[in-house]
């Protein structure tokens, strides 16, 4: 099969698990005991006919198969719905909330993967010896650790040092966009390494497991052959090679970066998606949920469908 | 299915890395206290002391202190190791049984069957787990039940899919093409010739798959969508951030349940990787 | 031929492996030398150590591996008691390599411009306008359009790829360029290809080789002298007209005799019962002994040493006397 | 070659920003109140629908209303200098203030308020509908005068107009009416004490000042909402000095955490809230048949132990439930009713007497029906699964078996309407500064709506009525003690504490507060805080 037509199925198989996640999307949320709207107009002195008029403006009237192609064709025209909670377009709240999260996921990877990367490199260099095993073992420790947890003993470790909740200090003034930025990062700093730990040890397993590989392939052999540095052994030819899996790794961990993202900005307080979820959960704010959900597993099925075809089209050594 | 645990303990065991026979020790010692629970915990988990008792510091009546309701600590760490410990093989005992089917069943049968089944296991693996696993629960509701019911439904993706190419392997070899041409059923087939053969990789891949339950459930439990009827250690954690025992400084509240988890999932995955090395012929050159 | 100096004089080479935390010999006693412009086969099954012996001459094993005895005497220097730093300058710029995965010699995310021009410039020198100068100009060499020196590994064919990797090795004009098992994965016409790459560059560059083959055939085609592996040891060793037209050791006549008359279809070494020896078991007596037609108990006791056939020819066999003679 | 130095130079540049981070310090500004608040509200549409009583209070800073109450939670003058009822107590006519300004500099008359009650009652907006029952009639004969003309007299009349903000006329006309509820309201135009500047939704929530003000002027500038999601972070923040107050949200061991700061003043207020276990007492629904007996609901009654409970787990910061009428509330709370003492014995023969004898397995049973009963827990409080646990044990004493069950709010709601599946629930009830609405919720009248007990008793009913027309306090005060009775010997629903609102605030910081009104320091009931407190 040629990449073309590859790349075409890729596509193809991607699309037709989106609308998989919208059906699921869909009756996920209709497999709700009772009447959604009941959960929303928890004050049973809403008259009954005021309730119907609410029944139709959010979209709840008719039958199961009338709401789904009604549900499809909005969802397709980019129109989320109506939170219960906040008056307002779904889509409105999720564009600001993934503006926050990126803020804080962004970084957050970059410095998991440098990192994790380093303790990889590390490891494989000194493989089997006491530093791998400490490299690895440490690795494999914050692989188990629950990013909550490690959230709640960083907050008893900060405490009084640095902010606690939120992305700002609300009340605050500053005197240029400087000390904003500043006391950004100060808020960002816990929640920050909270995730960046706890994504590390990942990172640093399948690197030192790739670079090990990459370390025994011939082309190694020649770079030592050809009389070159170690360092330049390690940056110019086995890096770049042993690097294509961990960056695979880090678009297909978009999924387990986002539930990070709930834990870390639910302990922290931190006004993502994350933290979104956890209160939509909380309040039952179901279209939020339902927008919030189809936004992230899109996010994820993307980064799934780019990092296949980028890692296919890079390393010649996958087959069609 | 006799004969599809043709596993061989012991060569097995021999061959398992150091940090593998650790990870196993931790193990029975977590099962043993699971279940001797009741005998070796201090107190009752339901028994709650008067007000003068409450988020005590560790102390001799108390090893690890007592929470807002004065329980103690060490008692509910302990008992939590039942739900948590169940919740594990539970999720796993449900996952591994769809992951296994749809993978044989993918791998064996191939073609349309196959194409079908890896889209719906490409959904699965897809889906960030922790949202759809929260929406799931908050959907149906809090249970003990439902927590595992959710968690053991949604993360059978990846067992699904290493099952399905080791069954295409063994599928490729000729005793199963000789098996079939006398005539045998397809049951007998996978029974007989690709069971066997595929079971070991299932066997490795539990241990996982328990590990990632764990994590998930205390997850689940902490963001407050758990049982409040079972105490599991993501529990108690919730509860520690619900009754504020951070602003009391009450690190005894808040360490324990969390070392469980780690020791816990640590040891799974440290079994579960050096299961994976034996048990794993693709595994095996790295060592 | 005997007046020419030698370049690489090899004198009692023993290496070994580490196993879990035990060392086990890979190489026994291995003595040749190879002279300027001339093409030295090594040849032998899979495993028997061809490999590790060119490996072993640069020094540079594996880290399981270690060098327990002898010497490679290179220009006046012993390689195997050379620092790393030291040794980067003869490695490449006087002793050059060519693997058998040609795919897998070739970085597969660089350029293969930039992988020669990478040598040129780190140690021919050069500056980067005449490194890329030179990389076209050892393109047109090797028969490549210079052009497409900005392609990646993967955009080349298999026998395109190996003559790069060619180019890549004679870039800095070494005096000794060693071709490990180079031409292996190829079909028989690329095969003809590189092997006549190979002649040319032999020819016009004066280019010594040592050039590691499990086909005998091509093996005979191509070397000048020939050495026959067996289990880490040498069993034979001599002109390639002396090995081939007389083979001495009972290993090496059943090659012989596998191998057909005619120039035909490549012949795999496979054709003898048995097995050698694994790493871990060390034989007292001789490692061909349980394979072989004619041993005694002489033979299981002693392992028996290189011994001359004929001057410049070798067989490690207390039997051999009478087997070349009776060639004659 | 070049990206990787780029990469490192962005890493390099981030954390050296970071650590310079840790160096600067940002300046609070003067007369900034800065709220720790877990509620944030759904909308600042006064019209829009909001189940969160949090939201109240930042209505009430940009809104006024018609009436509002004092600190005893009696009526109180606000945009309606006074008013007077007709003797047949059916027309309601209240003077105007003249000074009232919308924040857009245009006067605030009558016009406005009666448009605002018609807009209401012509769109039967679900909010305040039901505090307009039995108005007939709206006009503003001038801009200083209001009459309202009811079908039949309403005691609870101010009372329910206190919770109407008033919105501007010439702002609303041009909204419709079906869209109000869904409307956004992102800049609202009110006549309150402050205006909104920023709303960032999950984040934080900013009124300023309104100078102009017509009734006082309050001395602090900005009053900031921080929201949180959930009370350990905020409180950690009250204690680091990041947020100034926290409302009304304290647990009990938070608030033994923050008493031992001396920094920090930990005030404890009555609050117009209880808890209670719902018992399904209806005959149609599929309750447990030993339910529809107040025999039996009297003794499960028996055996709870409020005070026990009130001592574990809400420590000093609850009363012991007795009836469905708040002590918040002291002139229509029946400080008669003498609670039931825990007494197994008493409780065996009520049962006895009803016909469930002890089985063999220590579980009553009557005709071969075991006395076995499920309890749904609200899931949100941990606390109240501990109080289940334990009357749980009490009631095994008596030969009841309990099951608990942890339901979040909708599953309860599933079950109760509209079969009434459930035997029984807890959860929490909000009241009102006027009893009506705790009254409320045992009506006939009220099946599928609020009586989640399914409750009926004519008699009961009938004194509703009454108390609803009875427009002399002392003799509705008789009434509604009469009310108190029934439901005391009825059972219909236990209530188990009336919880206090726990509160802290800065006291190095801040004074002024109010600190005896029911519902807490930051509370729609308790506004006028924020214009009297200030920064030391």
């Amino acid at each position: 099969m040629n990449k073309k037509n590859y790349v075409l199925k890729r596509i193809g198989h991607s699309v037709l698990t989106l609308w998989l996640i919208l059906t699921l999307n869909f009756f996920l949320f209709r497999m709700l005991p009772g009447d959604p709207l009941r959960l929303l107009f928890t004050d049973p002195r809403v008259p009954l006919e005021v309730l119907e008029k609410m029944r139709v403006q959010y979209g709840l009237d008719g039958s199961l198969l009338h709401q789904y192609g009604k549900y499809l064709l909005n969802t397709l025209q980019g129109e989320l719905g109506m939170s219960f909670v906040y008056n307002m377009p779904v889509s409105e709240i999720l564009v600001e909330r993934l503006i926050n999260t990126v803020i804080l996921l962004l970084p957050a990877t970059l410095l998991s993967i440098l990192l994790g990367c380093l303790l990889g490199i590390v490891a494989a260099i000194k493989r089997g010896r006491a530093s791998d095993f400490i490299c690895l073992s440490l690795s494999q420790l914050l692989w188990a650790t629950p990013a909550f947890w490690l959230g709640l003993i960083f907050m008893m470790l900060s405490s009084g040092f640095l902010p606690l909740s939120g992305m700002t200090s609300a009340g605050m003034t500053f005197d240029s966009l400087w000390a904003k930025g500043v006391d950004l990062m100060k808020h960002m700093a816990m929640p920050m390494c909270t995730l960046s730990l706890v994504m590390l040890g990942q990172y640093a397993i399948v690197m030192r497991n790739s670079l090990i590989d990459v370390l025994t392939e011939d082309y190694m052999v020649i770079a030592r052959a050809k009389g070159l540095s170690h360092v330049r052994q390690l940056f110019s030819h086995a890096l770049p090679n042993a690097v294509l899996p961990v960056m695979t790794l880090a678009a297909l961990n978009l999924g387990l970066l986002i539930g990070g993202a709930i834990q870390t900005e639910t302990v922290f307080t931190w006004p993502g998606v994350g933290r979104l979820v956890f209160d939509a959960l909380l309040r039952r704010d179901y279209p939020v949920l339902q927008g919030a959900f189809l936004v992230i597993s899109s996010c994820a099925l993307l980064a799934n469908l780019l990092a296949d075809l980028f890692y296919k089209l890079i390393d010649p050594r996958i087959e069609y | 299915m006799t004969g599809v645990f043709r596993l061989k303990v012991f060569p097995i065991l021999k061959q398992i890395n150091k940090k593998g026979m650790a990870g196993m020790i931790i193990l029975a010692v977590l099962v043993i206290l699971a279940v001797l629970a009741p005998v070796i915990a201090p107190g009752d988990p339901r028994e709650m002391a008067g007000v003068d008792e409450i988020m005590l510091p560790p102390g001799w009546d108390h090893w690890l202190g007592t929470d807002e309701v004065g329980r103690d600590i060490l008692t509910l760490v302990l008992y939590g190791t039942r739900i948590s410990l169940l919740v594990g093989f539970s999720c796993a005992a449900i996952s591994i049984f769809i992951g296994s089917v749809i993978g044989l069943a993918a791998g064996y049968f191939g073609g349309r069957v196959d194409d079908l089944l890896m889209r719906l296991t490409d959904l699965f693996v897809v889906i960030p787990r922790l949202p759809l696993v929260l929406i799931t629960v908050a959907v149906l509701g809090p249970s003990l039940v439902n927590t595992i019911f959710v968690i053991g439904m949604l993360i059978w993706a990846g067992t699904a899919r290493i099952i399905r190419v080791q069954t295409m392997s063994i599928k490729k070899r000729l005793f199963v093409e000789r098996a079939r041409s006398l005539g045998a059923g397809h049951l007998h087939i996978i029974r007989r010739h690709i069971l066997p053969n595929v079971m070991p990789l299932v066997f490795a891949n539990t241990v996982l798959v328990i590990a990632t339950s764990i994590y998930l459930e205390s997850t689940v439990s902490f963001l407050g969508l758990g049982d409040p009827t079972h105490i599991s250690w993501g529990m108690i954690l919730h509860y520690a951030f619900v009754s504020v025992a951070l602003t009391y400084g009450a690190y005894w509240y808040v360490i324990p349940p969390g070392v469980m988890i780690v020791l816990t999932v640590l040891s799974f995955t440290m079994c579960g990787y050096a299961l994976d090395e034996v048990l794993n012929p693709r595994l095996r050159r790295r060592k | 031929m005997n007046a020419q100096p030698s370049i690489l004089a090899v004198n009692d080479l023993t290496a070994e492996f580490r196993l879990g935390e035990i060392y086990y010999p890979a190489l026994h006693d291995l003595s040749f030398e190879i002279r300027q412009g001339e093409i030295f086969g090594l040849a032998g099954e899979s495993g028997c150590g061809k490999s590790t012996t060119a490996t072993a001459v640069m020094n540079m094993l594996p880290e399981n591996g270690r060098i327990k005895a002898g010497q490679a005497m290179f220009e006046g220097r012993n390689l195997l008691t050379l620092p790393e730093k030291e040794l980067r300058r003869i490695w490449w710029g006087k002793i050059a390599m060519i693997f058998q995965g040609s795919l897998n010699s070739l970085n597969p995310v660089r350029r293969v411009g930039s992988q020669i021009a990478e040598v040129l410039v780190l140690k021919g020198g050069m500056n980067k306008p005449q490194a890329r100068e030179k990389v076209n100009e050892l393109f047109t060499l090797i028969g490549i359009r210079p052009d497409r020196s900005r392609d990646y590994p993967h955009e080349f064919s298999g026998g395109m790829r190996q003559r790069v990797m060619i180019a890549m090795a004679v870039c800095l004009d070494p005096g000794l360029v060693i071709a490990d098992e180079c031409t292996t994965a190829l079909d028989v016409m690329i095969q003809a290809q590189i092997v006549n790459l190979l002649k040319r560059l032999n020819q016009t560059l004066g280019l010594s080789m040592i050039f590691i083959n499990h086909d005998l055939a091509l093996v005979a085609e191509i070397c000048h002298r020939v050495a026959i592996m067996y289990a880490g040891r040498f069993v034979e060793m001599g002109s390639v007209g002396d090995v081939f037209a007389r083979p001495a050791h009972p290993y090496v006549r059943q090659l012989v005799q596998a191998l057909p008359l005619m120039e035909g279809p490549v012949n795999r070494l496979k054709s003898i019962p048995g097995s050698p020896p694994r790493l871990q078991e060390t034989p007292r007596g001789c490692p061909f002994l349980p394979r072989c037609i004619d041993g005694d108990d002489a033979c299981a006791n002693q392992v028996p040493p290189m011994l001359p056939v004929h001057p410049g020819h070798y067989a490690a066999c207390f039997k051999n006397k009478d087997a070349h003679e009776g060639n004659r | 070659m070049k990206k990787r130095t780029v990469a490192l130079m962005v890493c390099m540049t981030f954390i050296s920003l970071w650590m310079a981070a840790s160096i600067c310090m940002a300046a609070k500004a003067d007369g900034v109140l800065r709220v720790g608040w877990t509620q944030e509200p759904r909308t600042l549409n006064p019209m829009g629908y909001d189940t969160i009583q949090g939201g109240m209070i930042m209505r009430s800073m940009i809104y006024d209303t018609l009436v509002a109450y004092d600190e005893t939670l009696e009526p109180a003058p606000m945009l309606a200098k006074s008013w007077k009822v007709s003797d047949d107590g059916l027309v309601w006519t209240f003077d105007i203030v003249t000074r009232a300004k919308w924040h857009d500099g245009r006067a605030l008359t009558s016009a406005d308020i009666a448009f605002t009650y018609q807009y209401i009652l012509d769109n039967e907006i679900p909010n305040f509908i039901n505090y307009l029952k039995g108005v007939e009639k709206v006009t503003a004969p001038d801009p200083e005068t209001l009459e309202l003309t009811y079908t039949a007299p309403i005691a609870s009349t101010l009372s329910d107009l206190s919770n109407i903000f008033i919105v501007a006329k010439h702002k609303w006309e041009n909204i419709a009416g079906d869209g109000a509820v869904k409307y956004e309201n992102a800049s609202p135009l009110g006549s309150g004490p402050f205006m909104l500047e920023v709303w960032k939704k999950n984040d934080h929530m900013t009124f300023k000042v309104n100078k102009d003000y017509w009734r006082i002027s309050p001395s602090i500038k900005q009053v900031v909402f921080v929201f949180f999601s959930s009370p350990d972070p905020m409180i950690m923040s009250l204690k680091q000095g990041d947020i100034d107050v926290i409302g009304s949200e304290l647990t009990p061991v938070a608030a033994r955490a923050l008493s031992r700061d001396s920094k920090i003043k930990v005030v404890k207020t009555p609050n117009l809230y209880y808890r209670h276990i719902c018992i399904n007492c209806s005959d149609f629904g599929q309750g447990h048949p030993a339910l529809r007996d107040a025999r039996v609901r009297r003794a499960l009654t028996m055996m709870v132990d409020k005070e026990y409970l009130v001592k574990m787990i809400h420590g000093g910061f609850a009363t012991p439930g007795v009836s469905l009428v708040m002590d918040a509330l002291p002139f229509y709370f029946n400080d008669d009713i003498v609670p039931y003492a825990k007494d197994a014995d008493r409780a065996a023969a009520l049962l006895d007497e009803a016909g469930w004898q002890m089985g063999k397995d220590g579980v009553r049973e009557k005709d071969g029906n075991a006395l076995r009963l499920k309890l749904l827990v609200i899931s949100r409080w941990p606390e109240e699964m501990r109080a289940a646990e334990m009357i749980r044990q009490w009631w095994k004493e008596i030969g009841v078996e309990l099951t608990l069950q942890s339901a979040d709010g909708g599953t309860i709601l599933a079950e109760l309407f509209p079969d009434y599946k459930h035997d029984m629930y807890l959860w929490g009830f909000s009241g009102q500064p006027d009893p009506n609405f705790s009254l409320l919720i045992y009506l006939s009248s009220q099946l599928q709506k609020w009586n989640g007990a399914g409750y009926q008793n004519a008699a009961y009913d009938a004194l509703f009525a009454a108390q609803q027309k009875a427009v002399d306090p002392a003799e509705r005060q008789q009434i509604i003690y009469q009310m108190q009775e029934i439901h005391y010997r009825d059972c219909p629903s236990i209530v188990l504490y009336y919880m206090k609102a726990v509160g802290a605030y800065r006291s190095d910081d801040l004074e002024g507060f109010y600190e005896n009104t029911p519902g807490g320091l930051i509370s729609f009931l308790n506004r006028d805080n924020f214009t009297r407190l200030r920064f030391k």
